[in-house]
């Protein structure tokens, strides 16, 4: 790309209101903008700037600040610089709208959030489920679902007894509970 | 939408559009004559760095569980097996590791983590097992190969494929231009940044926590340094270490000889990383710091603790923690003992010091200065005053080599000097001295001397002779790459014979044969000479660093009939407890000149103490 | 077989009936379904069922440290890992600042054309068996094989390398390895010409594909299609020169194309990036002994090693399309959020589900193949 | 799963009739050789694992020289090879292809998934150890095991059924109990396949102590009989 491009761009962002504009690398800009302003930018970057393929939907939980982070991933084959627009959105009730309308593709990464993060797209085509039609638990992917806990409740594991442990057990050896309880205490 | 451009050019391949005979498939039956490319049934051989199943080197590993702790699939168990070599002081633990065949993914980080570089993987790939035999996924690797065939060697640790980072975290110290006429501090201590980095080099094995003879927490303290939290590391200092400030100096470090990093690569500088975290706390934090236990129940007994050195103001730390009242008595006009009075100022500042008894005495702990048991007060006075008394008198007194002409005027022992030069008593600082003695306290006094002179000089005229060869030394390799950038001559494999006099009774220098050994065949010390090798050491002093004695005239002639003895040294129990029921002893008269054994030994004395008293307590 | 979410009601009109087209289906590309809707044997409706490999990688990766990632990544597209691997390494790189060596560059780029033939090989021999031709697949598998021994022997596994650290690669090439590269190299460009008469210039392969799942670039760019099926299409993008990564930069090497956009199109243009690949290969052979220098930048004790907090969203070109890792650090022991893009999540859903309407049901497998979808990459 | 009643199905098991003509073992014996002479495997791809089967099968390493083939369906197929990891959803089309399999049966799991969770031991996805959803004849060790392995396992199993004693299929007669008992914890108390194992296990005289128990119990109060259904698109 060259630098007109680049100039024509940034005057072009500048029509959304509130946009902030950091230039990561030659070919990254992050823009952050309110979850209101999204579709507006959207549409104009399609409609205006060349930006026909959105590359990804990425879903953050930040639990703490209880918002999701949606990152739209979008690349222009004109100017090739990607732009990630990152938004917030409450994660109660978390709903947010679709933008289907505008970028096809983002039916499938809205649907991959809704059953893996719980956040709902008004208006996206399909919210049913994809790939957890068998899972009845909280969205796995949220971050106050421990995946690790979840396992050990629901399986059991091998309870291996080779003759080589008997064999050491019966010298009074044998498997080293946890990394500290083998230290020496003071 | 606008449209996209087409860019790029074809590639010149064939034309595909215009071909496609009906007969180009028959084109291939040529390939009816040719040889088969299948392979034998039987497995082939993998190729050299293959990634197969595990071989542990069972004589190199030492157990430290990092190939458990990278594991990505929890697929690394240790064991313990008996009849290994198990030894804390060197870090070698009697663990080895165990896998986990229904979890491993055989991708060799563990190869590639392991300190020691026993663990690497073979050519062997081919194991199968039906239900009944669903124990032989569990396998303890060792030389021989999973099924007791080796299948060759394959995926092992490389230059490039090692993770630990094995070299130290660089730390500015004062170059010897800027060292050598004052007592300034040497070592700089850990920023923040260099310290993190330090920290992060730690692969929590605990190598260190077993080694030390106190059992510090290192590796709490190390994470908690790395994760930023000082305060957290001094809190986990304190948990066994009331001398903190002074083992982030001057300590032996037996922690660092077992750190499993530096079985390939250098030690985790812990010394410096534990200076650091009482560095970065101020004094005042520390004090809250300390007291964040609350205030214990008066329990109304009393202890005596006789010697302010860190083994008997660690118990009395103790003791004081657990309700006691405790005093102290010192001989000398500051607390300290031989950390005061032994260790030189640019090793171990005076100020440092007296922050970490600054911290004790805040606690309750009565110190009485100038007190000297035996004339002050007799041991009789305190067993009936108190309820415990504890012995801590370190060693105070040099030895001598009781060579000819020994008992010149000039030839010095070492202890002394370095007791004046501390405490800045007056006296006659040699033109040039020669020093016997390879350890630790003859590089203190050389180096003393050597700024000395310096200052007073302007030339440094110092010879160490010792009988070890110089990489055999006792003294820290630190210390005598130090010493050498001051301009001390070392000599060593050099055995004393004798000092040398000139006609007017004026001491010329020291006369030494060369060593052929030191030990006999059993190992006992008794050196031989090569007497043709004869060297005199030019010098108008000779300062005899090879040794100190604890000085014990002050139990008086009753208690020491009545106490057993132990071949010139107190004898007591694994508790630090005498034959005498109300008396304890600890420290550098017990077990020898170390801090952070005077540490421990403090801590077992008071823990000793306090089960007596526990049981006192119950009974009445 | 039915699975026992499916609800008892009336009989659908009979001359309409639906068929559940996998997961366990000999014309279905991995553990995949589409359940179809059949008018005689035309498709009137298709909707893609996945999950059946789902292991939750992006939770996993959650939960393991940077480090112990890089097992990890691989497994999430199988047939061809090394994009994976790559693209996790350059993200961490770009998150931590970390600078690779130059020589471990060319050795990923030597690796990751080596597997994109590899991958290609493999995407013939399942595409030819749909179409009925068995022959090209047991060629193409066991000539993958010969680029997997190069693997085994460069980086110690065979599928999975595991070869790539953030920083560069885990070990030195082998002695003699360039050679037996060149020498692989040569005997697959031999045997292009055979694959040719075999299968591409084949009358039966020409016929039942041409036409076939047809994309006009124009839905290309709207269904979010990449990699060679955009190609195909007559776009001539590709990540590796448009948005460079490594070393690509300063290779020569062509960016194929075609216009037609059916199912031939998209395998001619596989067909024609084996020969660029192949140049690439040639490329670093030659390049590779002229660069000296250490393979890897040293990190931090892994055990202990925070990445710098930020986001990075990084994408390589993979055999199958755009690849692209979406990971945020919150300056941690291991990541916060991972998100992998991979390029079959739209391949084998959305477009799928399009291409296969109107498609004869037994041409809905070669859809499926020649747009090299990936389910194991779906599913994550 | 045909509606029966419990009170019909006997519990005890039937003794084999003695066999008396002595040429009946040596007959056992050759249908037991010519059975692992000829095996049909199921192409089901649960795992990465797969990946390696293509080139076992194929000209360089060639299973077909020890009679094995794929085969596409699991009534024709009588070795199913697991391949790695089986997540839930995969697990339930799994039992439901391992039931409609014709015994007898044979069951190996590759790679380490099968045995206790290998690399997706944390994952929430994933079941962990195969052994308790179905009987398993063979385990092949790797991640994932390269052709030779995959090869050297299916000898081995050649041998075990030459030998009689892979005869794991049985077990899941014996043993319906446990196993649908780790099937029902997983999948919930609605879970049933369409084939009917306790019929079977009658007719096999496979009936023992262990067939029928709670877990069985349960699933003759949840059953409903099958339907002819529609697909929901």
């Amino acid at each position: 790309m060259n630098s007109a491009q680049s100039q024509s761009l940034n005057v072009l962002l500048q029509e959304i209101e509130g946009i902030q504009l950091t230039h990561q690398n030659q070919r990254r800009l992050r823009a952050d903008i309110s979850a209101d302003a999204l579709p507006a930018l959207l549409a104009l970057l399609r409609g205006r700037a060349g930006y026909v393929h959105l590359s990804a939907i990425s879903c953050v939980d930040w639990i703490e600040d209880d918002q999701f982070e949606l990152v739209y991933h979008l690349w222009s084959y004109e100017t090739s610089i990607l732009i990630s627009a990152h938004i917030r959105v409450a994660r109660d009730p978390g709903i947010y709208l679709s933008v289907f309308d505008i970028y096809t593709p983002a039916a499938f990464f809205e649907r991959d959030i809704h059953e893996m993060f719980g956040l709902y797209f008004e208006g996206s085509p399909d919210m049913s489920k994809f790939i957890l039609t068998e899972w009845d638990g909280p969205p796995p992917m949220r971050k106050d679902f421990d995946s690790e806990q979840w396992v050990m409740d629901n399986f059991t594991w091998q309870d291996y007894h080779p003759d080589w442990l008997k064999q050491i057990e019966q010298q009074g050896g044998g498997v080293v509970k946890s990394a500290d309880s083998s230290r020496k205490s003071s | 939408m606008s449209s996209p451009k087409t860019i790029g050019n074809k590639a010149p391949v064939l034309d595909y559009k215009s071909a496609g005979s009906l007969l180009n498939p028959l084109k291939n039956l040529q390939f009816l004559g040719r040889k088969a490319i299948t392979e034998p049934l039987q497995p082939r051989l993998a190729s050299l760095n293959y990634r197969g199943f595990h071989l542990n080197d069972w004589e190199a590993c030492v157990g430290c569980a990092s190939c458990q702790k990278i594991c990505d699939n929890a697929a690394i168990t240790m064991v313990e097996i008996p009849g290994l070599k198990n030894d804390p002081v060197k870090g070698i633990r009697n663990h080895r590791p165990a896998i986990d065949y229904g979890r491993c993914c055989w991708c060799a980080l563990c190869v590639d983590i392991c300190p020691s570089a026993s663990l690497s993987l073979s050519r062997e790939y081919v194991h199968t097992c039906d239900q009944e035999h669903i124990d032989s996924y569990f396998i303890l690797p060792d030389p021989n190969g999973m099924h007791k065939k080796h299948f060759g060697q394959g995926w092992q640790k490389t230059e490039h494929s090692d993770l630990l980072s094995l070299t130290r975290s660089a730390m500015a110290e004062l170059e010897p231009a800027n060292r050598d006429t004052n007592f300034n501090e040497i070592v700089h201590g850990f920023t923040p940044e260099q310290a993190v980095v330090e920290a992060s080099r730690c692969i929590q094995c605990g190598m260190c926590h077993d080694s030390c003879p106190t059992h510090m927490h290192a590796p709490e303290y190390i994470r908690a340094i790395w994760n930023g939290d000082v305060e957290e590391a001094v809190r986990q200092i304190y948990r066994t270490n009331p001398f903190a400030h002074v083992c982030g100096r001057v300590c032996t470090r037996r922690c660092e000889t077992a750190c499993s990093v530096g079985i390939r690569g250098e030690p985790i500088a812990i010394r410096w990383l534990k200076r650091y975290a009482m560095d970065q706390v101020s004094h005042d934090r520390i004090k809250q710091i300390v007291k964040e236990d609350g205030k214990p129940k008066a329990s109304g007994h009393k202890v005596a603790i006789i010697g302010a050195g860190p083994a008997g103001l660690t118990a009395a730390f103790d003791l004081i923690r657990s309700g006691h009242k405790v005093d102290v008595f010192e001989a000398l006009p500051h607390a300290g003992g031989m950390t005061r009075y032994g260790i030189p100022d640019y090793r171990l500042p005076f100020d440092t010091l007296q922050q970490d008894i600054d911290v004790i005495t805040s606690l309750g702990v009565k110190i009485h200065y100038n007190c000297r048991i035996g004339t002050d007060k007799t041991m009789a006075q305190l067993q009936k005053k108190y309820d415990a008394v504890v012995l801590a008198i370190g060693l105070s007194k040099g030895r001598q080599t009781r060579i000819p002409n020994s008992e010149h005027r000039h030839v010095y022992r070492a202890v002394d000097l370095l007791q004046k030069i501390s405490s800045g008593e007056e006296f006659e600082l040699p033109q040039s001295a020669v020093v016997i003695g390879g350890g630790n306290v003859a590089m203190d006094i050389a180096r003393s001397l050597a700024r000395l002179q310096k200052q007073q000089f302007g030339e440094v005229k110092i010879t160490v002779t010792a009988l070890e060869q110089q990489q055999h030394f006792m003294a820290d390799p630190d210390e005598i790459k130090e010493a050498l950038e001051e301009g001390i001559i070392i000599r060593d494999s050099c055995g004393p014979q004798g000092c040398e006099i000139d006609k007017s009774g004026k001491l010329i220098g020291l006369k030494t044969w060369k060593v052929v050994s030191i030990f006999d065949e059993e190992h006992r010390f008794s050196p031989r000479y090569d007497e043709t090798e004869e060297t005199i050491h030019a010098g108008d002093s000779v300062i005899e660093a090879i040794g100190q004695f604890a000085d014990t005239t002050l139990l008086g002639e009753q208690l020491t009939e009545k106490l057993e003895w132990n071949r010139g040294r107190i004898k007591i129990d694994p508790n630090g407890r005498t034959s005498e029921p109300w008396l304890w002893s600890a420290g550098d008269c017990v077990s020898g000149p170390d801090v952070v054994h005077a540490v421990a030994d403090g801590h077992r004395v008071a823990a000793s103490i306090q089960q007596q008293l526990t049981i006192k307590t119950n009974k009445s | 077989m039915r699975p026992e979410n499916y609800q008892a009601v009336n009989h659908p009109p009979s001359h309409e009936y639906e068929l559940n087209f996998g997961p366990n289906h000999p014309g279905i590309e991995g553990n995949y379904a589409l359940k179809v809707k059949l008018q005689g044997d035309i498709v009137i409706e298709a909707r893609a069922d996945g999950g059946y490999l789902h292991r939750g990688f992006e939770k996993l990766m959650e939960n393991r440290l940077w480090i112990q990632n890089i097992a990890l990544v691989p497994r999430i597209c199988v047939p061809d890992p090394v994009p994976m691997e790559v693209c996790y390494s350059l993200a961490v790189e770009d998150l931590d600042d970390i600078k690779v060596p130059e020589r471990a560059q060319w050795l990923r780029v030597l690796q990751l054309e080596l597997s994109r033939i590899a991958a290609h090989l493999f995407t013939f021999g399942g595409h030819a068996a749909t179409t009925g031709m068995y022959t090209p697949m047991y060629w193409g598998v066991t000539d993958r094989d010969l680029i997997l021994d190069l693997f085994e022997e460069l980086t110690g596994g065979r599928v999975y390398s595991i070869y790539n650290l953030p920083g560069g690669v885990r070990q030195d090439m082998p002695e003699g390895f360039l050679q037996r590269v060149t020498q692989t190299m040569d005997y697959i460009d031999g045997r292009l010409k055979d694959y040719d008469n075999l299968f591409f210039t084949n009358q039966i392969f020409i016929r039942r594909s041409k036409g076939v799942g047809v994309i006009n670039q124009q839905q290309a760019l709207e269904w979010g299609v990449t990699g060679p099926n955009l190609r195909a299409c007559g776009l001539a993008f590709d990540v590796r020169r448009d948005d460079s990564y490594l070393i690509y930069d300063q290779l020569d090497f062509d960016i194929p194309t075609e216009d037609a956009g059916d199912a031939w199109a998209r395998t001619l243009v596989r067909r024609m990036e084996l020969v660029e690949s192949i140049r690439i290969v040639r490329q670093v052979v030659q390049a590779l002994p002229d660069i000296k220098g250490p393979v890897r930048t040293p990190i931090p004790n892994p055990l202990a090693w925070r990445v710098k907090a930020g986001d990075s969203y990084t994408r390589v070109e993979s055999s199958k399309g755009e690849l692209a890792y979406y990971i945020v650090s919150n300056g941690e022991e291991k990541p916060y959020r991972v998100h992998i893009r991979g390029p079959s999540s739209m391949h084998a859903v959305q477009v799928l589900e399009k291409l296969s309407v109107g498609c004869r049901l037994e041409d809905v497998a070669q859809t499926m193949f020649s747009l090299d979808a990936c389910p194991p990459e779906v599913d994550r | 799963m045909k509606s029966t009643d419990l009170d019909r199905i006997e519990v005890n098991p039937k003794t084999m009739p003695k066999r008396t003509n002595p040429l009946a073992n040596v007959f056992d014996d050759l249908v037991r050789f010519c059975r692992s002479r000829s095996m049909f495997m199921l192409h089901y791809c649960t795992g990465c694992g797969a990946i390696e089967l293509p080139p076992a099968m194929t000209s360089r390493f060639d299973m077909e020289r020890l009679g094995i083939q794929p085969m596409v369906t699991p009534r024709q197929a009588d070795i199913l090879l697991i391949t790695g990891y089986v997540s839930i959803k995969t697990l339930k089309r799994v039992i439901l292809t391992y039931e409609q399999m014709g015994s007898p049966k044979y069951v190996i799991g590759i790679c380490s998934c099968t045995v206790n969770g290998g690399m997706y031991w944390q994952s929430y996805a994933t079941a962990k150890k195969l052994d308790e959803y179905m009987p398993v004849d063979l385990y092949i060790a790797g991640c994932m095991p390269r052709p030779e392995a995959v090869i050297e396992g299916l000898q081995q199993l050649m041998d075990k059924i030459k030998n009689d004693q892979a005869n794991s299929w049985k077990q899941y007669y014996e043993n319906y109990d446990y196993y649908l008992g780790n099937q029902q914890k997983l999948f919930g108390n609605n879970w049933q396949t369409p084939t009917d194992v306790i019929g079977e296990a009658e007719i096999y005289r496979l009936m023992g102590p262990q067939t029928l128990g709670e877990h069985t119990k349960i699933l003759q109060q949840v059953q409903k009989p099958m339907e002819p259904l529609e697909m929901k698109l």
